[in-house]
């Protein structure tokens, strides 16, 4: 098998914060009921983490699961073992209702890091979401929109977000992102 | 003569120089400056021409409000028409001109229009230019146009060179305005815990409470304003941003706040401008009050300014408007600017009050400076021409009988305040009328409501019609109090501390000047100065009828200007309400619309132009084709190669070769673009049975199906293959453009249709890279990289398979849209690329090509195969293209059937789709209409049919189409007529729409 | 600028993170049904100038269908609620009840 | 009625304009008339005008809750154009482009119409076939339009970026004779004809309900009194799914907020009207000098004469990527108006399920155009029960599935 190729093959900026591509990234898609019995320690056996609560994220290392929507999560491990983990998966839930999907190509997936003000701003220039420190930390998934396009984004830690776009608008999205984080486009609005 | 005062400027920098240019004249100011302020500071006072008459004109006001000063600032790729010099902070370099003259601003042509301004009363133009008829094109028009604007339109060519950008915020409470109340209401917010942001449109805090003086806590304005900066700077909850202006409230708790990073010191990096997009749950509008002008004979005339202006010039910026000021008021607020100017050693030979019972202490000081102060009197006209040269003064209850002319070179008008009630207003709030203050202020019974029908806009200070310093304190503490409550957190009472200011007379309302001024007059006295807007113009409006205010702004265009009334509305509206004899709030306010002054549409857009104007969807082979210099066309946010010219080949003859090669031996595609859905669940097939026209839960596992899928309105609107991957699981693969598309078709229908049907959904169109190898030798290049079996037997038509190509893991579909022998293959989108280049690799023995979207749409239309978006177009039913082979008989329903059997769907004289051959062989013109005999009731020619798709086709050397025609199967052979838009008419023949390999036998080896 | 929340995320979302979806609470009619039926379902609207019940799609974050009670005039919005449900749950109708004392759902037709 | 004209104007000017009369009266409604219409905009006043002048039907209120002009037609882009696919389309809007032409003078009122030029810009291979489609139908139903090349799209638009790079100009549909015209004159010149022919134009009258007796019309609630009359022409724009359940009937329409936006003005720049369906926006310079610049509607029913900002931003950015130079403009002031869209996008011109009771609407997003043809057909209607320029908009039509459906092409609506 050749090497992946990520969208925006490592591309990075540095700005007022530093922008980079994360490389190939394994992601599953799983869709089930959320009272689904089997769910919760299929999730548990296979991924080592507790299903998150709604918007969360929860981490096991290089593993995490997210909540997506009431049905959906996504599953972040490393690119090599998705496909033996959505085969687990779906063994373990199999005779349920459910799917599980390996999207990791179908994603572009981005590190925002810098001082962790900046971080914040950088990304508030571009989503509606409210990113004050009071209101979104670590442990949040947020789904919403990046300018035009649909994207997800959490904080791994203070000074250090995440950002899952699909695989299309990668270079769109890395663009974005580094004008946000252009030179001399400081907001200080989260620095009090 | 304006001038530059030895001492005074509260903003200046006296040590440092600013040079600038102004109509191309070197001069310089200081630091600090406004380009109104240094160009005052040099003499310069008059700096535009009025919109109509190109009547002189010079500074009014000294901020926001300014309807005269625009000038065009900077040039090239940084031109900015419009520009308000009195907004404008003075940096090393600025260059700018005047507008609206020509040939200069001294001296410009366009001013005899002041010398037929009789002629050109409000809508004049309504009555005139129409006769004769051609002449408005060709006379009138042109020559209304060549007058109309005011600053210069950018060269064509032009590039804006800054950036610009977005920023989103929610905070608890908003304060607008840093003046006295909005530092006072951000401090009460603020000390309760609220999270506050407090902009101010200025880059100076504490408005005009520092120029108008009175004491707080028995210590000057200014140290307050000191000492609340000082102490809001230190709060953690609190932000303040200066540049900063409210633009616009606008529903659930939106406001738009537009930052001004740069303007006043270009060059550095970053952006120009940035736009918050700001989500409030409290607003408080802080935004003070604008001084009316009043209404006399040659108010318009350079030296004529808002009191507070002269004020301000003086105190902020230490220049003096002129030598000798004559004050023209009807409320004490305008006395200060005569002791202002008195104590700065300058004269002050009267102050006209139109009251007959004159002020109040402020009067007393006037007085014992030893002022002149004449009551029950007004201006009856100005002298001068493009400067200030003496008053006529008369008395104001009479009809304007001069009783004394006082020389003088500047008049200081007040007619009162309007508080700022616009933020207030954008969104919904209402004014009441204030009898005894003259003035609309916010109605706070009827403030604007957000998500939960709770008010959340509150006015504070002047802006809510407090005049006194005291009062203004204590009701912006109120305010803050209110919006800390309402954001959930706990204030101590309100604290306000304690001003003073001198005890003032009650305003009276002075609408007009004299109170009797007869019609000579009144065409001179201006309301709005730089729409060239009388009192006469007004008074005409309503006695021709145009009585709501709505018509009378838009007869006369009052208040239209780029101030947007700032200083006219009021004065205007209160002219109207006189000529129809009713009082003020009947005739009410026009409404107020975003943005407070305008906003750049750099700001708007944001950081969305040249590399992020929009998405630019790429596949995992972009960087490949562009690498090959492929010509690319935009579908959806995609932009696919359409072919690959090579060196000097027309796209025509590349698309040929492409095709050639293809039909001849092996080309390929990229076809990752086509949408990718997996359906999966135990009622998966019965939900595919209900999306599609066919039948998908028959499909087996390991096979094919093409389907159709139609609106609940019954018009086709996709189309793709379908495969069985197991027993519950389908993917189906859409058109480009509908992936996301039909995704949302999907989960809408699930979601809020059938809920208790167990499917998912999954759209996995950017898992794979999707790879067509297609041609005669398609099969020997896929057997050569190995890996799997994909021989007839095992891999036949309308199969798939799993497996391994090169030792790359993938899925290969045998479908083809070609006619030709074909497989797709998907794979893992992060090794597309490595398999399109083994493919090319193994297949140049082949003379592999890869070919784009047209030598796709001309092979598909050789085969007579249908395009979504070419075929149908919205209107057409499956049934119009001969599809009904695809439409199950045997289902119920399924999403579009109903909607098929009204009866214009069932009319037999619907359109079908055909073949068409031009007789000539010559490609039919694309779009073409069959025409039938006679012409309908409206005189439009009958037509009997239309070209959907049609191309050279380089397969059968000759022009082939297809197109939808009245009765059109039963017609074959027929000839018909499509004349084309070049004076041609084209002959083609009606056949059956498979021009190649009518039977298949290609696709199926 | 609409904010509605979601009631799947919990989240009060910008206008631009939905998509909007029309008049809610529509009876599908497929074949078989009578023309008046399907012309009703299929086009006449519910436009009143007042209490409006509507379907958004929380497009740019869950994905998933909601609906909202919401005033076309004053674009006070009542609640949001499940889109699993073929009429308004009774706590949003009492809430719309207190706030327009009068109004009524689908009496005219 | 003193006719407008350039010596009448001389004349006033001798007396300081003080013996102009009124443009329209102001009269207390009637207890009964002929013919009422509600909604003082274009479309209704036209009706009004065109029943009197064509038909001699002059016992005609038109009422209108607000002031005259207000509505739509007081708060619209102004683009006129006829380069529609359809035919029942291309035949209404062209003739009303052709009254166009001449209605300064006939209403001896000059509403400036300029016939400068419409250019709808073609982005994608997809839109060059949408519009060659429109051109080939245009041919044939009298519409004078042609499909120019980049090279000539640039030379009639010097500002235009032709070379995207996002989306080259590949040509555009350009209809010579298409333009703009001073909306709120069309109101004025309409509402002073329609006065001076008698009828009765009453301002701040609010319909509040329809009165019927045995399936007919009879008369009308209003806030100043019931008033009867024998037919009724409901032509409302926005508030016609209101006036529709007063009448005890539904439409196909639901009512959302469409905006404009103008800039600052600047010296002359642009000579066309330009429209840019790919990138979502549209353009032109007023006679005054601003950019008048048409937004995207908004997708939720919505009465507040307000929208959401972000269609505001999505066509300024697409205004700037096709016109680089207004990037340093500024936008001087932004509004929205209530557009009733239909379930086709085509507006509906019909007898409704009340007898004598006629429609007139769906003009959503493009009916500025249309006043006088609409006006035409719709009084021929009225008068005499069908009208060729009517008969196909029936609102009955979406029952039988026979849509006018212009988006088909690479068509819109504005
Ligand atoms: C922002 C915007 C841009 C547009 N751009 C264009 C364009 O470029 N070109 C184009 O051709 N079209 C355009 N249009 C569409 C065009 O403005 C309308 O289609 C057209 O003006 C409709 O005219 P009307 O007479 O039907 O409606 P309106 O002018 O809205 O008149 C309806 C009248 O009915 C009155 N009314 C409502 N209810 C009652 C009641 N109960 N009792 C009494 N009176 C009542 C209203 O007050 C109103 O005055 C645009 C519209 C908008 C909002
Ligand atoms: N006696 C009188 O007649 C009279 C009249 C007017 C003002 N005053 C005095 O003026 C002071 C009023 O204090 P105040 O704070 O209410 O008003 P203010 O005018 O002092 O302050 C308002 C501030 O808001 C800013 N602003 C306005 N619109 C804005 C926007 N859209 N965005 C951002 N900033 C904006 C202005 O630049 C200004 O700095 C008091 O000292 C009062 O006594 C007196
Ligand atoms: C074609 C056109 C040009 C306009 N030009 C201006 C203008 O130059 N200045 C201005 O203030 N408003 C202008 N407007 C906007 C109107 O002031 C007003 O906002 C609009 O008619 C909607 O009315 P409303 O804001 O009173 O609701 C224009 C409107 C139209 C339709
Ligand atoms: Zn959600």
């Amino acid at each position: 098998m050749s090497e992946p190729v990520s969208a925006v093959k490592n591309a990075v900026f540095s700005g007022i914060v530093r922008v980079e591509d994360c490389g190939p990234q394994g992601m599953i898609t799983l869709r089930s009921d959320a009272s689904n019995a089997k769910l919760k320690q299929a999730v548990k056996v296979v991924i080592g983490a507790d299903l998150p609560p709604v918007r969360g994220i929860s981490a096991n290392g290089d593993r995490a699961v997210a909540w997506m929507s009431p049905d959906e999560w996504l599953i972040l491990l490393p690119y090599a073992e998705a496909r033996a983990a959505e085969a687990e998966l779906r063994k373990a839930l199999a005779g349920t209702h459910h799917l599980a999907e390996t999207v990791s190509d179908a994603r572009a997936f981005f590190r925002v890091t810098g001082d962790a003000a900046r971080v914040r701003e950088v990304l508030a220039k571009l989503v509606p979401v409210d990113l004050h420190p009071a209101r979104f930390g670590t442990g949040e998934m947020r789904r919403t929109r990046m300018a035009q396009v649909a994207a997800a984004i959490w904080l791994e830690s203070e000074g250090e977000a995440r950002v899952i776009c699909f695989r299309s608008v990668g270079a769109y999205v890395f663009d974005l992102l580094s004008a946000a984080a252009a030179n001399g486009s400081e907001v200080a609005f989260f620095d009090a | 003569m304006s001038t530059r005062l030895a001492q005074g400027g509260r903003f200046l920098n006296r040590a440092r120089k600013v040079n600038f240019t102004f109509n191309g004249q070197h001069l310089t100011g200081h630091e600090g400056d406004t380009l109104a302020s240094a160009l005052l500071a040099q003499g310069q006072m008059m700096v535009g021409r009025s919109f109509k008459y190109h009547r002189p004109r010079g500074m009014v006001a000294s901020g926001a409000e300014e309807p005269n000063a625009l000038v065009n600032l900077g040039s090239g790729n940084r031109l900015e028409p419009n520009q308000r010099a009195t907004t404008t902070e003075l940096f090393d370099g600025l260059t700018a001109t005047s507008q609206n003259h020509w040939p200069s601003l001294e001296f410009d042509v366009g001013a005899v229009n002041t010398y037929f301004s009789r002629f050109l009363p409000a809508g004049f133009y309504y009555k005139m230019f129409m006769y004769p008829r051609a002449f408005w094109k060709h006379v009138y028009e042109p020559f209304i146009r060549q007058s109309a604007g005011l600053g210069r339109a950018p060269e064509p060519h032009v590039r804006d060179e800054d950036t610009y950008e977005h920023f989103y915020a929610f905070v608890d409470v908003l304060v607008i305005g840093g003046g006295v109340a909005g530092l006072q209401a951000a401090l009460t917010a603020g000390r309760a815990g609220a999270q506050v942001l407090l902009i101010e449109q200025t880059a100076h805090w504490g408005g005009r409470a520092p120029v108008d003086g009175g004491t707080v806590d028995g210590k000057p304005a200014a140290e307050f304003v000191d000492a609340a900066l000082a102490e809001l700077r230190g709060m953690k909850n609190v932000v303040l941003r200066d540049r900063c202006m409210g633009a616009g409230v606008y529903d659930h708790g939106y406001v738009l706040a537009y930052e001004r990073i740069s303007d006043h010191a270009p060059g550095p990096a970053g952006p120009r401008h940035r736009l918050w997009r700001l989500r409030c749950k409290q607003v408080v509008t802080a935004t003070g009050a604008i001084e009316r002008p009043l209404s006399f004979a040659g108010n318009d005339i350079p030296g004529v300014m808002l009191a507070s202006a002269v004020r301000d010039y003086a105190v902020n910026y230490g220049v003096s408007i002129g030598d000798r000021t004559v004050v023209v008021t009807n409320n004490d607020d305008a006395y200060r600017t005569a002791i202002t100017l008195k104590g700065l050693g300058l004269e002050v030979p009267a102050i006209i009050d139109a009251r007959a019972g004159g002020g109040g202490a402020l009067a007393d000081e006037a007085r014992a400076l030893g002022i002149r102060v004449e009551t029950g009197k007004a201006i009856a006209k100005v002298k001068g021409a493009k400067r200030v040269e003496g008053v006529a003064i008369c008395a104001q209850a009479g009809e304007g009988a001069v009783l004394e002319e006082i020389k003088c070179d500047a008049v200081a008008m007040s007619g009162g305040w309007s508080p700022v009630v616009h933020l207030w207003s954008h969104c919904g709030g209402k004014l009441t009328w204030d009898d005894a203050q003259a003035m609309f202020r916010p109605n706070a019974d009827l403030a604007p409501t957000g998500a939960a029908g709770e008010a959340f806009v509150i006015p504070a200070g002047t802006a809510n019609g407090y005049m006194g310093l005291a009062e203004v304190l204590a009701d912006a503490a109120a305010a803050g109090v209110a919006a800390a409550k309402a954001v959930g957190a706990k204030p101590k009472k309100a604290e306000a501390p304690q001003a003073s200011t001198p005890d003032e007379a009650p305003i009276e309302p002075v609408w007009l000047m004299p109170q009797g001024a007869d019609i000579k007059l009144r065409m001179k006295a201006w309301l709005d100065f730089q729409n060239d807007v009388k009192v006469s113009d007004v008074q005409l409006a309503a006695r021709e009828g145009f009585e709501s205010v709505e018509h009378a702004k838009r007869y006369t265009t009052l208040g239209m200007a780029t101030d947007q009334g700032k200083l006219s509305n009021i004065n205007g509206l209160a002219i109207l309400s006189d000529a129809l004899g009713q009082p003020i709030p009947q005739t009410g306010t026009t409404t107020f619309r975003p943005p407070y002054t305008p906003i750049s549409m750099g700001a708007i857009a944001g950081e969305a132009r040249g590399k992020v104007f929009q998405p630019i969807r790429r596949t995992p082979l972009q960087d490949w084709h562009e690498g090959q210099g492929a010509y690319f066309e935009p579908v959806g946010h995609w932009r696919r190669p359409y072919c690959y010219p090579r060196g000097e080949e027309s796209h025509a003859q590349a698309v040929a070769r492409e095709i050639n090669q293809t039909r001849g031996s092996l080309g390929m595609l990229d076809a990752s673009t086509l949408g990718k859905l997996i359906v999966k669940g135990p009622d998966a097939g019965k939900f595919l049975d209900m999306l599609y026209t066919n039948m998908m839960s028959t499909l087996k596992p390991g096979r094919c199906r093409y389907g159709l899928m139609c609106s609940e309105n019954g018009f086709l609107m996709d189309d793709g293959v379908v495969a069985r991957i197991h027993d519950d699981t389908f993917l189906c693969h859409t058109t480009t453009g509908g992936a996301d598309r039909i995704h949302a078709h999907m989960e809408e229908w699930l979601q809020t249709e059938w809920w208790d049907w167990q499917v998912y959904v999954a759209n996995v169109t950017e898992q794979y890279g999707q790879i067509a190898v297609v041609g005669p030798d398609a099969r020997k290049v896929l057997e050569k990289l190995g890996g799997m079996d994909v021989s007839k037997d095992t891999l036949p038509f309308m199969a798939w398979a799993d497996g391994e190509l090169g030792g790359i893991a993938c899925r290969v579909y045998r479908i083809s849209f070609s006619g030709e022998l074909s497989y797709e293959i998907a794979v893992d989108a992060g090794h597309a690329r490595a398999l399109w280049d083994k493919l090319l690799e193994s297949g140049a023995e082949f003379n592999v090509m890869p070919y784009g979207t047209e030598a796709l749409h001309v092979m598909r239309a050789e085969k007579g195969f249908i395009m979504i978006g070419d075929e149908t177009d919205g209107t057409v039913i499956p049934q119009d293209l001969g599809l009904d082979w695809a439409i199950s008989k045997k289902k119920e329903d399924y999403i579009g059937k109903r909607a098929q059997e009204r009866s214009h769907m069932t009319d037999p004289r619907r359109w079908k789709l055909v073949g068409l051959e031009t007789v000539d062989g010559s490609k039919l013109p694309d779009g073409a209409y069959a025409v039938a005999d006679g012409k309908n009731a409206n005189g439009q020619r009958n037509v009997q049919g239309r070209v959907t798709s049609t191309y050279h086709s380089p397969t059968l050397g000759r022009g082939i189409a297809m197109g939808l025609v009245l009765n059109g199967p039963d017609r074959m052979g027929e000839v018909i007529e499509f004349p084309g838009t070049d004076g041609k008419t084209y002959k083609a023949r009606i056949v059956d729409p498979v021009f190649f390999d009518k039977d298949g036998e290609k696709q199926n080896v | 600028m609409l904010i509605l929340e979601c009631p799947y995320c919990g989240l009060h979302a910008d206008e631009t993170e939905l998509a909007p979806g029309g008049e809610a609470h529509l009876k599908r009619f497929g074949p078989g049904s009578s023309d008046d039926d399907f012309e009703g379902y299929l086009f006449m609207r519910e436009n009143p100038k007042g209490v409006h019940f509507e379907r958004w799609r929380h497009a740019n974050g869950c994905g998933k269908w909601f609906h909202a009670a919401r005033d076309t005039n004053t674009l006070e919005v009542f609640g949001t609620y499940s889109a699993q449900t073929t009429e308004p749950p009774q706590d949003i109708k009492d809430k719309i009840s207190a706030r327009r004392p009068g109004w009524t759902w689908r009496e005219f037709a | 009625m003193k006719r407008y004209s350039v010596f009448a104007v001389a004349r006033e000017a001798a007396r300081y304009h003080t013996g102009w009369e009124r443009a329209w009266k102001s009269p207390e409604p009637k207890k009964k008339y002929d013919v009422i219409i509600i909604g003082a905009g274009g479309h209704g006043l036209a009706t009004a005008y065109y029943l009197g002048k064509n038909f001699g039907i002059r016992n005609v209120a038109i009422l209108e809750k607000g002031w005259l002009g207000g509505g739509n037609t007081g708060r619209n882009t102004t683009i006129i154009r006829s380069n529609y696919l359809q035919d029942p389309s291309a035949a209404i809007y062209e003739k009303s482009r052709s009254l166009y032409e001449d209605l300064s003078q006939d209403l001896n009122y000059n509403i400036m119409f300029s016939p400068r030029g419409v250019m709808m810009l073609a982005q994608t291979e997809h839109e060059v076939r949408g519009y060659l489609r429109t051109a080939h139908a245009n041919a044939l139903q009298g519409v004078e339009t042609r499909f120019i090349k980049p090279d000539e799209v640039k030379k009639l638009v010097p500002i235009i970026n032709i070379d995207g790079p996002r989306y080259p100009v590949l040509g555009a549909l350009w209809q010579p004779r298409g333009g703009t015209a001073r909306h709120d004159a069309v109101a004025w010149g309409y509402a002073r004809a329609c006065s001076d022919m008698g009828m009765d134009v009453i301002q701040k009258c609010e319909v509040t309900g329809v009165r019927q007796e045995g399936g007919r019309v009879v008369g009308v609630d209003t806030n100043r009194g019931a008033i009867d009359c024998d037919k009724l022409g409901i032509v409302v724009a926005g508030h016609s799914g209101v006036l529709a359940e007063m009448a005890g009937f539904r439409l196909p329409i639901e009512s959302v907020a469409l905006q404009a936006l103008v800039s600052e003005p600047i010296k002359p720049c642009m000579d066309v009207v330009v429209m840019a369906n790919t990138v979502h926006g549209y353009m032109s310079q007023s006679d005054k000098g601003e950019m008048v610049i048409g937004g995207g509607a908004d997708g939720y029913n919505n009465y507040t004469q307000r929208g959401s900002f972000h269609h505001i931003e999505e066509t300024v950015r697409a205004l700037i990527e096709t016109f680089p130079m207004i990037s340093r403009l500024k936008m001087l002031r932004q509004w929205g108006g209530i557009v009733d869209m239909t379930g086709d996008r085509s507006p509906i011109l019909s007898k409704t399920p009340l007898e004598n009771c006629f429609i007139n609407c769906g003009w959503g997003t493009g009916g500025f155009k249309a006043i006088p043809g609409s006006g035409w057909g719709f009084a021929e209607l009225m008068a005499k029960g069908s009208s060729p320029l009517c008969d196909e908009f029936s609102m009955f039509r979406f029952r039988e599935g026979k849509f006018i459906d212009e988006s088909v092409a690479a068509g819109v609506a504005h």
